[in-house]
C-alpha cells in the first residue's frame, strides 16, 4: 500500500551523511533495503571518513541530514544554530564492544591490567574534545581519579594513534575494534576493557540541518523509515550476539552483507563489530547534557550553549 | 630619414660614460664611430636606437622611413643577442614574425638573407653549434632582413675571417649604394671605417666627448679605384696618429702608474 | 716571398715522437645523462631488499607489509574492479586541479615577473598565503564550497598555484635581459616578446615548477578526498588508514607513486623535447 | 689631407630642428621592482574588505570570521601567555625540519646535477616518493620514530627536501656549460669548480626553491603536529578546526601566515644580496 | 715545452670540421691559426687544450713546463667565459685560488695583470657593466695571471679599439719575447698574425685542412724596424692573395648558388 502511495507521490529528496562503519548500520540498512523509498524519500548517501567534516557539511547544507558520532565541534555548530539533533543512534552499552581501551605490550607487562589503572599514563585518542576523550573522562569521574593526571594525547587519526600504542611511545589508547582488530591478532597490543562495559553512554545521534528541520514531512518520514531499520538491525543482529559477536546464520546473513558492503569488510569481521543502536531511535538526553556539561568545563564547547537549544525536541524521543 | 644625436650625455651611476655628443646621420650616410675601448660607443648607439634613455639630450629622427622598411632603426649587437632556442632561420625570421608579411614572403626574406651572410647550410642549427663568426652573420642576417632605413651596428664584422669581412662589407657597400639605407658603423677597425663611412665621429676616452668629426673626401663607389687605395691609406693612417697622439699617452700614464 | 713550409714541417718529426705524452683531457664530466636503466634497477633494488626485510621478520608486517603483501591487495583492487573507480574518480579531479592551479599561477608568474605592481602585491600575497595549510582549511572549505568536486579541486589547485607562480616567475627573472631589448629594438609587441622569448627563456624553471607541482597535485587528493569523498585513491587510503588495513593504504600509496613515476617521465619527455637547445 | 669637420658639422643645424621627433623610447619594462608599499597597501585593503563584510553580516560570521574576530582570539592567546609556547614549539620544529630537508635535498641536487648514476637513481626515487601523502606515512613514522620531536621534524625535512632537490638540480643543470669549460681549462679542482661556478650558477634557482620550500615547511607543521603535540601552532589549529572555533583557527593561520610574511621578506633580502651581479 | 697537433680530426654528429690536422709549436714559438668562419679553428684549440677530445689523432705535448707556470695550457675564450658574480678583479683571481699562493701574491698578481690590460679603475664592476672590450681584457689579463706555458688564444682582440689592441699587441710581444712562453694565436686578422706569429697555418674552408704553413722570414723583434715593415706588409698582401685564391671563389660560388 505504502509503494502505491510512493507512486502516484513526488518523492522528498534528502541527503544524508555518514561514515563507513556499522555504527550507521541502520542508515545503510534502510537504504539497501528500499525502507526509505517506502516512506517516500529518496535518499543520497553521502560518505565522509571522519566525524566532524559530517557535522559541517549539515551545518553549511550540503547534507539535510548526518548521522555519527557527538564531537565537541557539532555541539559548537548546534549552539550556534547551524544544525539541531533529531534522534539517537549508537550507544556505549555493556555487552556491545565498540570502543575499547588498549594497553601497549611494555605498559601491560608494567602492571596496565584493568581501566582503573588507567591513571597517570600517557593515552592515545584520536582528537581533544572527541567522543574518546569523552570517555576518559567519565572513566576519570568512575574511578576517582582527575583527567588532569592521564596525559591526553591527541593523534587526529586512528592509524596515527594505533601506531603510537604498537610503537610503545603511549601507555595505552582508545580505538574503535575494527581499527584494534588486527593489532590485537598480531599481538601487538592489549585489550583492557571494553568502554561500553564500563561507562555506558549516548555515542552517537541524527541530526538535520535548519532547512531539513523546516520541512516536517521530510523529518519525519525519515525518522520513521530510520526506525523500522533500528528495530530490524536491534531484533536480528543484536539480539544474536553472543561474546561481542553476532552469529552468522540465514536470518542476519542478510543485514551483516549490507553493512559489509558499505563498509568494506568482509563479513566475518562486520560481526564483531555492531554497535548497540536503541530499537526505537531514542536519544539519552541526560548523557547529551552531561556531554556538554563535561566540554564546557574542558574548555572544549562555549559556555551558554544548552542541551534544550541543540535538540529539536518535537521529534527526539527522550530516553 | 635623418638621425640626430642632440647633446647626449649618459652616466651609469657615479660613472660618467657619455659627455654631450652631438652628430647628424643625414638620409643614406654613413657615420662610423671609433674610439677606445669602454668609452661609450655601445651606449650612445642603444640611446641612438631608443633602448636607452639618455641623462641628458635626446636621439631624434627627421623626415620619414622609407615605406617599405619594417623597421626603420635596426641594430646589429655587438653580443650578437641570438635566441638560444631558436635555429638560425628562425632568428632571422623572428623579427618578421610581426611584420605584414605572408609565409612564403618570409621563406623569400629569410632565405635572401640567409644567402648573403652564406648561412644557407647551417639553416637548421641552434647557436651553440655556431662557431663566433657564424653567430655574428646571424646577427647581420637578422637585421638585413627587416631592410632598416638605419642599422646601427655595433662592430659587426669584428668575430669574422678576413675573407668574410671582405665579402659582408661588400655586400654592405653595395647595400648602402642606393642611398636609402643610412647606417651608424661602430668599430674599432679604421680600416673598415675608412672604407665604408662618409664621416668618422672620433670619441675621447671616458667620458666619451666628440674629439673629431672626420670627413671622407670620396664617394663609396670612388675608393675601389686603385688611386683611391693609397690616399684611404693616408688617411687611415693620419686618423691613426690622430686617435694615437690624443689618447696613447694618457693610457700609457694610467697604465703603468 | 712567401716560405711555404709544406708538409714536412706540418706533421711532427717521427724520431722525438716517442717522447711526446698526450695532453690530458680536461672537458670531462658536468653533463649527467640519466641512464636508462639505472633508476629501475635500483627500484628493484629497494624493493627486492624490502621483500627480505619482510620475509625474514625484521619489521612488523602490520605496519610495513613487504611489497608481495602490497601487490596482493593492488591485485584483488584491481580484480574486485573498485581500484578503476578509485583511479578515475582521484585522475579528474587532480588533473582538473592541477591544470586550473597551474594556469592561474602560470599567469600569476608572469604577472609578478612582468609587472611592478603585480611583483609588489603578488610576492605580498603568495609569501602570506602560501603557508596555510590546506587541512586546516578543510571546514572552511566545506563551508564554502560544500563538499562536491568544487573543494577537492581547490584544495589540489589552490597547492599547485603557489609553487607554480614562484617558479614562473623566478624563470621569466632569468631571461637575459639583452634578449629582450633585442626583441624590443625590432619593435615587436609586447604580446609577441612575452611568448617568443620569455616563455621559452622561462620554460627550463617552468618545467621544473612543473615537475613540483605535478608530485603536489599528487600529494594533496588525500588532503581533498577528506571532504566527503566516496571514490578515489584518497579515500581509498584514508579508509585503509582507519581501518589498520596497511596492506590497502600502501597499495593506494604505491598507485600515487606509479602516477608519480609517470608524471616524471612525461616531464622528462618534455624535457629533451622542448629543451633540446641547451 | 684629413678634413676635419669640426664643431659644425657636429651638431645640427638649427633651423631644421623644428620638424625633428625624439626617437620613441623602446627599451622600457621587463625590470619590474617590487614597490615598498604596493604589497601592504593591497593587503589592508583586502583585510578592509573582509571586515566591511563581516561588519555588514554579508558572510556567516561562523563561515568567516572577520578580521576583528580574528585579531581579538590572537590577542587573547597572546595575552593568556598561550602563543608563545605554541609559536616556539613550532619554531623549533619548522626550523629544524627545514635545515635538515634543505641539507639533505641541496646535496642530492647536487648529486643528481653532477652525476649520470645519481640522476637515473635520484630522479627516479623523486618522482615515486614525492607524491607518497605524509598525512598516510605518519603511522610508520610513529612507529620508527615514536611520538616525541623526531618524526614532527621528519615530517617537515621530506616535505622540505623533495622541492629543494628538484629546484636544486635544475639550477645546476642550467648553469652556462662555458664557464664550468672554463673552469676545467685552468686546472680548477672539482670541489672548486662546484662551489665557486656551479653553486653561484645555479643560487637564483636554489633561492627560488627555497621560497617554495620554506612555505612547504611552515604548511607541513599542521601535518607534523597531528603526531600528538600538545604545543605548537598546527596542534593549535588542528584543535580549534576539531572544535569548530573557526575565528581561533583562523589565527592560528594568521600566525602562520606572518611567518611566511617575514621568510618572504628574508629571501628577497637574501636575493637582493646574492644575486645583485644580474 | 712543445705542444703537437697529431693528425687530429674532429666531426660534430654527421658534420665534419676537422680533417687530419697536424703540426708542431716548439717551446716559445708562436704559431698563428687562421682560416674562414667556421672552418674549426675554436674546435681544434679546445682539442690542442684538452677540453674536447678529438674524433681521431690527439694533441700532445713534450718536454717539461716552466717550473713557475700555475697552468702550462691556458686559454683566452672567444666568448670570454667571464663569470657574472664575480667582479673583475674575482674573475682575474679566480684560476689562482688553488694555486699555492699567498693573499698577499695573489693580490700582486691580479693587480698587475689588471694594470697590464688597463682594467685597474674596473676592479669591483661585474662583466655586465663593461664594455665588450673590457669583458675581452679581463679574459687575457685572467690567462696572464696563472703565467702559461702556452697560451691558447681565440681571436683575443677581436672585440677591442685599434689602441687598445696595438698597446696589448705590444704587451703580448714583449711577453713572448724571452721565449719561455709559446702561444696557439687564432685570429681573423692577417696583420696580426704576420706581426706576431713565427708560423702562419692557413686552414681551409670546412672541414678544416691544413692548405698552407707559412713560415714568417723575420724575428719578432726585427719586425719592429721601417724595412721590414714593408716586408711584413707585402708577407700580409701575399697571404691574403693565397687565401683569396684558395677559397674566396667557392665561397662566392656557395653563396650566389
Ligand atoms: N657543439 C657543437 N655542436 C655542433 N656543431 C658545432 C659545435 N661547435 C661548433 N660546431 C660547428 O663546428 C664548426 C666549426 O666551429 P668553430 O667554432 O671551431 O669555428 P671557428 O673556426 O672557430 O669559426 P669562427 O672564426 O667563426 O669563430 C662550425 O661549423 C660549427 O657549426
Ligand atoms: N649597465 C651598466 N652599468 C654600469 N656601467 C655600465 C653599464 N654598461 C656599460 N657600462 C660602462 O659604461 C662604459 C661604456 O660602455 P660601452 O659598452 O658603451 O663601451 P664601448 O665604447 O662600447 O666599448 P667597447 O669598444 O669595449 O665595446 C664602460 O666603462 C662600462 O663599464
Ligand atoms: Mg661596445
Ligand atoms: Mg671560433
Amino acid at each position: 500500500a505504502a509503494s502505491s502511495e510512493g507512486r502516484c507521490q513526488e518523492l522528498l529528496k534528502a541527503k544524508i551523511g555518514v561514515l563507513r562503519l556499522s555504527s550507521s548500520a541502520p542508515v545503510l540498512i534502510a537504504q539497501d533495503k528500499g525502507y526509505f523509498k517506502e516512506a517516500g524519500l529518496e535518499i543520497e548517501l553521502k560518505f565522509f571518513d571522519a566525524a566532524q567534516p559530517i557535522a559541517v557539511a549539515t551545518a553549511s547544507g550540503d547534507v539535510d541530514f548526518g548521522v555519527t558520532a557527538f564531537t565537541a565541534g557539532l555541539y559548537n555548530l548546534a549552539g550556534k544554530g547551524a544544525l539541531k539533533v533529531i534522534g539517537g543512534m549508537s550507544r556505549e552499552k555493556a555487552g556491545y564492544p565498540l570502543i575499547g581501551y588498549f594497553a601497549s605490550n611494555n605498559a601491560h607487562a608494567g602492571g596496565l591490567k584493568t581501566p582503573k589503572d588507567l591513571a597517570g599514563k600517557r593515552i592515545a585518542v584520536t582528537q581533544t574534545g572527541s567522543s574518546f576523550h569523552y570517555s576518559l573522562g567519565l572513566l576519570a569521574d568512575k574511578y576517582n581519579f582527575k583527567l588532569a593526571e592521564i596525559k591526553v594525547l591527541p593523534m587526529q587519526s586512528l592509524s596515527n594513534a594505533a601506531a603510537a600504542l604498537k610503537g610503545e611511545t603511549v601507555d595505552a589508547a582508545l580505538l574503535p575494534v575494527s581499527t584494534a582488530r588486527k593489532l590485537i591478532d598480531d599481538g601487538g597490543a592489549r585489550l583492557l576493557g571494553w568502554v561500553g562495559d564500563e561507562t555506558p553512554w549516548q555515542l552517537g545521534a541524527v541530526f538535520a540541518s535548519p532547512k531539513a528541520l523546516g520541512n516536517k514531512p521530510l523529518v519525519t518520514k525519515l525518522l520513521a523509515a530510520l526506525a523500522r531499520a533500528d528495530r530490524e538491525y536491534h531484533d536480528v543482529i543484536l539480539a544474536s550476539i553472543k561474546d561481542g559477536k553476532a552469529d552468522i546464520n540465514d536470518k542476519t546473513r542478510p543485514l551483516l552483507e549490507i553493512i559489509a558492503k558499505y563498509t568494506n569488510l568482509p563479513v566475518e569481521q562486520v560481526v564483531g563489530n555492531c554497535a548497540y543502536i536503541d530499537p526505537d531511535g531514542k536519544l539519552d538526553v541526560r548523557n547529551v547534557a552531561n556531554q556538554i556539561e563535561w566540554l564546557q568545563e574542558q574548555g572544549f564547547v562555549d559556555k551558554g550553549v544548552g542541551v534544550d537549544a541543540i535538540i529539536a525536541k518535537e521529534f527526539v524521543k527522550a530516553d | 630619414m635623418d638621425l640626430i644625436a642632440h647633446h647626449i650625455s649618459h652616466r651609469f651611476g657615479a660613472l660618467e660614460v657619455l659627455d654631450d655628443v652631438s652628430f647628424t646621420l643625414r638620409s643614406g650616410e654613413v657615420v662610423a664611430i671609433v674610439g677606445p675601448s669602454g668609452c661609450g660607443k655601445s651606449t650612445l648607439l642603444s640611446i641612438l636606437g631608443g633602448l636607452l634613455q639618455p641623462s641628458a639630450g635626446q636621439a631624434e629622427w627627421r623626415g620619414a622611413p622609407p615605406p617599405d622598411s619594417r623597421n626603420p632603426l635596426t641594430f646589429v649587437f655587438q653580443d650578437f643577442a641570438l635566441l638560444p632556442w631558436c635555429t638560425v632561420a628562425e632568428n632571422v625570421e623572428f623579427p618578421l614574425l610581426h611584420a605584414n608579411l605572408s609565409e612564403r614572403e618570409r621563406c623569400a626574406v629569410v632565405d635572401d638573407a640567409l644567402r648573403r651572410t652564406s648561412l644557407s647550410d647551417f639553416r637548421g642549427a641552434y647557436p651553440r653549434q655556431l662557431s663566433g663568426g657564424m653567430r655574428q652573420r646571424v646577427g647581420i642576417a637578422r637585421a638585413l632582413g627587416v631592410r632598416p632605413a638605419i642599422l646601427l651596428m655595433d662592430e659587426p664584422l669584428s668575430a669574422l675571417d678576413s675573407q668574410t669581412r671582405e665579402l659582408l662589407m661588400e655586400d654592405f657597400i653595395r647595400l648602402l649604394a642606393d642611398g636609402s639605407m643610412g647606417a651608424v658603423y661602430v668599430t674599432h677597425n679604421l680600416e673598415e671605417a675608412v672604407r665604408i663611412a662618409d664621416r668618422i665621429v672620433v670619441l675621447s676616452r671616458r667620458p666619451g666627448r666628440i674629439r673629431e668629426v672626420v670627413t671622407i673626401p670620396l664617394s663609396r663607389s670612388e675608393r675601389g679605384d686603385i688611386h683611391a687605395r693609397e690616399q684611404l691609406l693616408a688617411l687611415q693612417s693620419d686618423l691613426w696618429s690622430l686617435i694615437r697622439e690624443q689618447a696613447v699617452e694618457a693610457e700609457r700614464e694610467v697604465q703603468h702608474a | 716571398m712567401l716560405d711555404r713550409a709544406g708538409e714536412q714541417a706540418a706533421s711532427p718529426p717521427a724520431d722525438i715522437n716517442a717522447e711526446a705524452r698526450p695532453v690530458a683531457f680536461r672537458g670531462a664530466g658536468f653533463a649527467p645523462k640519466a641512464g636508462r636503466y639505472s633508476g629501475w634497477i635500483a627500484l628493484v633494488l629497494v624493493l627486492g631488499l624490502w621483500q627480505l626485510a619482510g620475509s625474514a621478520g625484521w619489521v612488523n608486517p602490520l605496519f610495513l607489509p613487504p611489497p608481495s603483501a602490497i601487490a596482493l591487495a593492488l591485485w584483488k583492487l584491481a580484480l574486485s574492479g573498485a581500484l578503476w573507480n578509485h583511479v578515475s574518480a582521484s585522475v579528474v579531479r587532480i588533473g582538473a586541479g592541477w591544470i586550473l592551479g597551474t594556469m592561474a599561477g602560470v599567469a600569476v608568474g608572469f604577472a609578478i615577473g612582468l609587472s611592478s605592481l603585480a611583483r609588489g602585491v603578488g610576492i605580498t600575497f603568495i609569501s602570506a598565503l602560501f603557508p596555510i595549510p590546506k587541512i586546516a582549511l578543510l571546514p572552511l572549505l566545506i563551508l564554502w564550497l560544500g563538499i562536491g568536486e568544487e573543494p577537492k579541486i581547490a584544495t589540489i589547485a589552490l597547492g599547485v598555484f603557489f609553487s607554480t607562480a614562484i617558479s614562473v616567475y623566478s624563470g621569466v627573472d632569468a631571461v637575459p635581459r639583452n634578449l629582450i631589448r633585442m626583441a624590443q629594438s625590432f619593435g615587436v609587441p609586447f604580446a609577441s616578446i612575452v611568448r617568443r622569448v620569455i616563455w621559452p627563456g622561462a620554460l627550463p624553471s617552468i618545467l621544473a615548477g612543473f615537475r613540483i607541482s605535478a608530485s603536489v597535485a599528487l600529494l594533496l587528493v588525500v588532503s581533498a578526498e577528506m571532504i566527503g569523498a566516496q571514490f578515489g585513491i584518497g579515500a581509498f587510503v584514508l579508509q585503509a588508514g582507519n581501518l589498520m588495513q596497511t596492506d590497502q593504504l600502501l597499495a593506494g600509496v604505491v598507485v600515487l607513486s606509479l602516477f608519480g613515476l609517470a608524471v616524471g617521465k612525461l616531464i622528462n619527455l618534455l624535457e629533451t623535447r622542448l629543451l633540446h637547445w641547451r
